[in-house]
């Protein structure tokens, strides 16, 4: 290639870059695509798969306070085009994250995002605090839409002014970007959204798990022990996408789309739905390089379709 | 997670089958390891389906699988020269606890199915001095599928099946209390109860036991959190409540010592 | 086979039938499977691909006062494990079915159900009142959930008070068994149950569609024309059975699972979360005679485990 | 829902399949009736699918199709002997308009994979009088992938491909200006736009046209009003507004006649 020709391509090279939020607390992404928390680990684990710098961000499992050991198994099991997980937010807490798993997280070039989980409007605003000088954390999610607890989780997750109120709590304690994840177990989304971003919060993710059941026929029990877990994959894609779209149309903070990503086809459903960025949950099972896959697919569409900024899909719907 | 070809996929009788795949990191099993198989492109089944690596030889690999649902039905009917997607070797595999090898002998006891991980076992300590037997339980003389194998590379095997059409009539544990004994170690690989009923042999016995077992599985790699079996251990980084401890069956095993198992809650 | 041996047969033979319900307003069902209103036309359709006595009951597509016409096309899009539909009520009007279908449907040994809709809670009460000395129908199924029309629909499906409403106006002008047929769209599906048990409904069903959506990246559009649309079909089955089991959890009349059944088993499984009676949908249309299957399935599993009777699985979980 | 047993499934090149099954039903199919084949136990796909009959011989049936996407790669991974689930013979096929038969000629076009239904079409015309014409478009030279087999049956084809690679350059709509006389009657099948264009070119001619359609299927037995056509004709049973009415594609149709349907909105 000659050098001018070499020039031209890099400036076609279509920019996958976008930047949620604004000011000091702008979360500057290089790709729309994350992995979405739960699903991935601490990161770490995916290395070997795939090259970690081609996700926009990482977010990293569930935290809370104190280590939590989870739910007594089965805490898994398959649906038609989905699985249920009653995980109970199993996690090494917030202090054994901090000092062990994040030093080797910041060696990647990419943005780690905690996911943290809190039983009470404090427990939250602790755990953002904790977090707020942690070097290497580039935003908080809050995980109001644990399905998978007792205390706190769904509560929080369903009621606009309990919403508010940790979304509250936490921005008062924390600089860092605050992304508040959205429990689809709602009348009204929108309801919900515009709560959450009233409160302060710099931007929406959603949707976490839809809550679900599964029963073996022949033990006579839920197959779950918890009985009800949330479901996730593909299966839930449609709700997720029409949740989505909703939230989107109701507020003014970037959204962030999940909800049965597998392939690049579907994150780009999300953007024209009006999506800043995606993450890719269940699917790093099924490959683990899928969130890989998902970005190079968003960039290739956008070539092939002349688009030169991932901005001009966000919402883009004729 | 690469591409492997299917070479064979051969019905053995009883709904199992032996299916020999091309893959290029066959060499890199080590006995006992197991691998995630996506049996097709479709997202019904979703998840992986993990197997025990029966045997390898070069690039090729071989697992022994039995058809009891969705996955392996679609297993079953795919062709030599299709491909399937395989994610592994995963998981510790069977170690052999620090310099007994060679000292002591080996009793493998296999239930069903369980057989898969043993020739694997079985053709890497086939040069070792000891005695080494195989207790191999299945229900009927049709489900000892892979009997000659284990003899062609020279390992003893005795055979219980439970409505006695070959070997002796009734469980594995029945042949265990009279071939048990102390210095040996015990590798099992079946269903729950079997396990559970050898490790309590081998506890009142005196033998070191490991146990090779099963979980529903999301990711195979660690990071769903799904495979999670209560343990009496205190391996570190796990979280501690009740003394007790969550390990994961993909990651962290799928083999176990028996003792740190915590059976009541298996 | 000896007469004594033929008597031993048919005594062993387990009895799949259910009572819905007390009293004059019993709705008494050979067999707890019934098709799921809006997937088996007018049931007529079906008599080519199977044997109609073997279902429990027919659930016809949802009748309003006038003819409708439907949404413009496409109405329909295949999605993971499911379908997402806008058929938009096509429907001949509740005159045209009493005289051009029912006297058909009069002919075949087996329940008929009236599926209504209006836009307006004396719409439902005038359907109910012509329907109710049509011979030939033997319970009114109150759709207040159905995701796909503007007016009323999913308004009355998820506000408890609106839901009461229609059930309260139907009650009063009908003798007929009343089911009302939840939307799942919903933060507490108990709160809606318990409100229409309140109202006076005999028993209920649940659920119907979650709505969704589904986007033709290519075209940049919405799939559907009316962008949302009610999801169907496996893909919802954990959701559902969830909401049963929750439902069935608060209300004493009885409650009907409906969602994602294509086989027995996953019947079954709905019968044991406390459900007495099931509707098959979307699996009519990947196979014709699937609700004649599950019944045959269900009839086999009592007999392999021993079950008398139907009514002991109903809610039998250990 | 007959089970049907692959007997051949060959590919044509350019991504078309011939797929030959042994089907009880074979016989009863009328030409431009379709069938709904589930290609999978599966769940994913859940859908059947629908497609045009080629060709029925004795026991057997053909369907020529595309691979275009999820479904439609999966069947054409099957393998003789495999058995696939078909409904049908659906839809309501092409019919002669009364009494022209052998008074008319024949003029089928046909865009692309709309090929399909008119082979087993000329197969039952081929005794007529008349001097039918097959007018076959296609991409380029490679997509004409069934030329010999009408000529075999002695149906007259002419072939228009968009890059002049076979026959005359250009789209079908350019031979058709030449060949469609007044007194012929027209059956199109192929793509929407290509449809309209003939059916514009009939009426102008004031030629009597039938076009078979295609739109997303779910049940292919007209209960749930999912393939709807908006219609400008008054047929009963249906519900009217502004004097149009939606017909269902696979009940009603798939074979409409042009001047029925509402082509600014198809
Ligand atoms: C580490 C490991 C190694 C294994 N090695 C082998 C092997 O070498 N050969 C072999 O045939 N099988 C092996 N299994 C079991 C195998 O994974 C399951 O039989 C398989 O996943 C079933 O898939 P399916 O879709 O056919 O069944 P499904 O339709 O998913 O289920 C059918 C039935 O099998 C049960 N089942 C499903 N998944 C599992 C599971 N992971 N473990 C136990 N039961 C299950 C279900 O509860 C159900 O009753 C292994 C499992 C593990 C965890
Ligand atoms: C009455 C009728 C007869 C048909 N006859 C034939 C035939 O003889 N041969 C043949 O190859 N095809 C035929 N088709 C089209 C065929 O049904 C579709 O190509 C097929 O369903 C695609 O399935 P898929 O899973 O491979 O594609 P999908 O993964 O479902 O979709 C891939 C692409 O195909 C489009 N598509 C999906 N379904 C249809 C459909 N029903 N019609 C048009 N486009 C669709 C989608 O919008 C998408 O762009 C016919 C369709 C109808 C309605
Ligand atoms: C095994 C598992 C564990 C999860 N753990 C968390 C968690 O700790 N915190 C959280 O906010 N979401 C968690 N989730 C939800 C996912 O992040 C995601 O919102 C959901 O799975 C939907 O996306 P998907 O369909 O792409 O998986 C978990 C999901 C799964 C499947
Ligand atoms: C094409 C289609 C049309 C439907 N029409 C109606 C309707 O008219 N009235 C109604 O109450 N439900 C209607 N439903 C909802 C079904 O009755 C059922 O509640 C839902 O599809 C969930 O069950 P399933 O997953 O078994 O399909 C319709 C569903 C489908 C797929
Ligand atoms: S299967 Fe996911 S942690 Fe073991
Ligand atoms: S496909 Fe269902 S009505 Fe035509």
């Amino acid at each position: 290639m000659k050098k001018t020709e070499k020039a031209k391509a890099i400036a076609k090279k279509p920019s996958t870059g976008i930047v949620l939020g604004k000011g000091s607390r702008a979360l500057r992404l290089s790709s729309p695509v994350m992995t979405a928390s739960g699903t991935f680990g601490y990161g770490l684990e995916f290395s070997p798969y795939m090259k970690l710098e081609k996700l926009g961000a990482i977010c990293v499992k569930g935290l809370s306070l104190r280590p939590r050991e989870g739910n007594p198994p089965p805490r898994t099991v398959e649906t038609p085009c989905g699985m249920l997980n009653a995980i109970g937010l199993q996690n090494v807490g917030v202090d054994v994250f901090i000092d062990s798993k994040l030093p080797k997280l910041r060696k990647y070039k990419t943005k780690v995002i905690a996911n943290i989980f809190g039983e009470t409007a404090s427990e939250y605003a602790e755990l953002a605090k904790r977090l707020d000088d942690a070097k290497g954390v580039h935003a908080l999610e809050i995980n109001i839409s644990c399905p998978n607890v007792k205390k706190g989780g769904m509560a929080f997750g369903t009621d606009p002014k309990e919403a508010a109120r940790v979304v509250r709590a936490v921005r008062a304690v924390t600089g860092k970007h605050v992304m508040t994840k959205l429990s689809p177990n709602v009348t009204d989304i929108r309801v919900m959204a515009r709560a959450v971003e009233d409160a302060g919060s710099d931007s929406i993710s959603l949707i976490n798990t839809l809550t679900g059941m599964a029963i073996d026929i022949n033990k006579r029990r839920p197959v779950l022990t918890t009985k009800i877990g949330g479901l996730s994959g593909p299966a839930i894609k449609p709700v997720a996408l029409r949740m989505v779209w909703e939230a989107a149309g109701v507020v003014k903070i970037p959204v962030v789309g999940i909800g049965g990503i597998v392939t690049a086809e579907d994150a780009i459903e999300f953007l024209l739905a009006g999506a800043s960025a995606v993450q890719v949950g269940t699917a790093n099972f099924l490959t683990p390089n899928a969130s890989e896959k998902v970005a190079d697919g968003i960039a290739a569409y956008m070539k092939k379709h002349n688009i030169g900024s991932v901005r001009k899909l966000v919402g883009a719907l004729n | 997670m690469k591409e492997a070809i299917i070479i064979e996929n051969k019905a053995l009788g009883a709904d199992y089958f032996l299916i020999s795949l091309k893959w290029a990191l066959a060499p890199k099993v080590r006995p006992g390891q197991f691998v995630m198989l996506r049996v097709t492109g479709s997202m019904d089944p979703l998840l992986r389906r993990p197997f025990s690596v029966y045997n390898t030889d070069g690039d090729t690999v071989e697992l022994l699988y039995k058809v009891v649902g969705k996955g392996t039905t679609i297993l079953s009917s795919l062709n030599p020269g299709d491909d399937v997607d395989l994610l592994g070797p995963l998981g510790k595999g069977f170690s052999i606890p620090g310099g007994m090898l060679g000292k002591s002998r080996l009793l493998m006891v296999a239930g069903g199915v369980g057989i898969a991980p043993f020739y694997h076992l079985g053709r890497s300590i086939k040069d070792s001095d000891c005695d080494n037997l195989l207790i191999y339980g299945a229900r009927t003389k049709r489900d000892t599928v892979v009997v000659k194998p284990f003899k062609d590379i020279g390992v003893k095997i005795k055979i219980a099946t439970e409505d006695g059409s070959r070997g002796t009539k009734g469980l594995v544990t029945g042949l265990l209390e009279s071939e048990m004994h102390c210095g040996d170690i015990v590798y099992a690989c079946g269903p729950s109860l079997m396990l559970k009923a050898v490790a309590e042999m081998a506890e009142d016995k005196g033998v070191r036991c490991l146990v090779s077992l099963e979980r529903a599985m999301a990711c195979g790699i660690g990071v769903c959190l799904g495979c999670a079996l209560r343990t009496v251990s205190h391996r570190p980084g796990r979280v501690l409540k009740d003394d007790r401890t969550y390990q994961m069956v993909c990651s962290d095993g799928p083999v176990f010592d028996s003792r740190d198992v915590d059976w009541d809650k298996i």
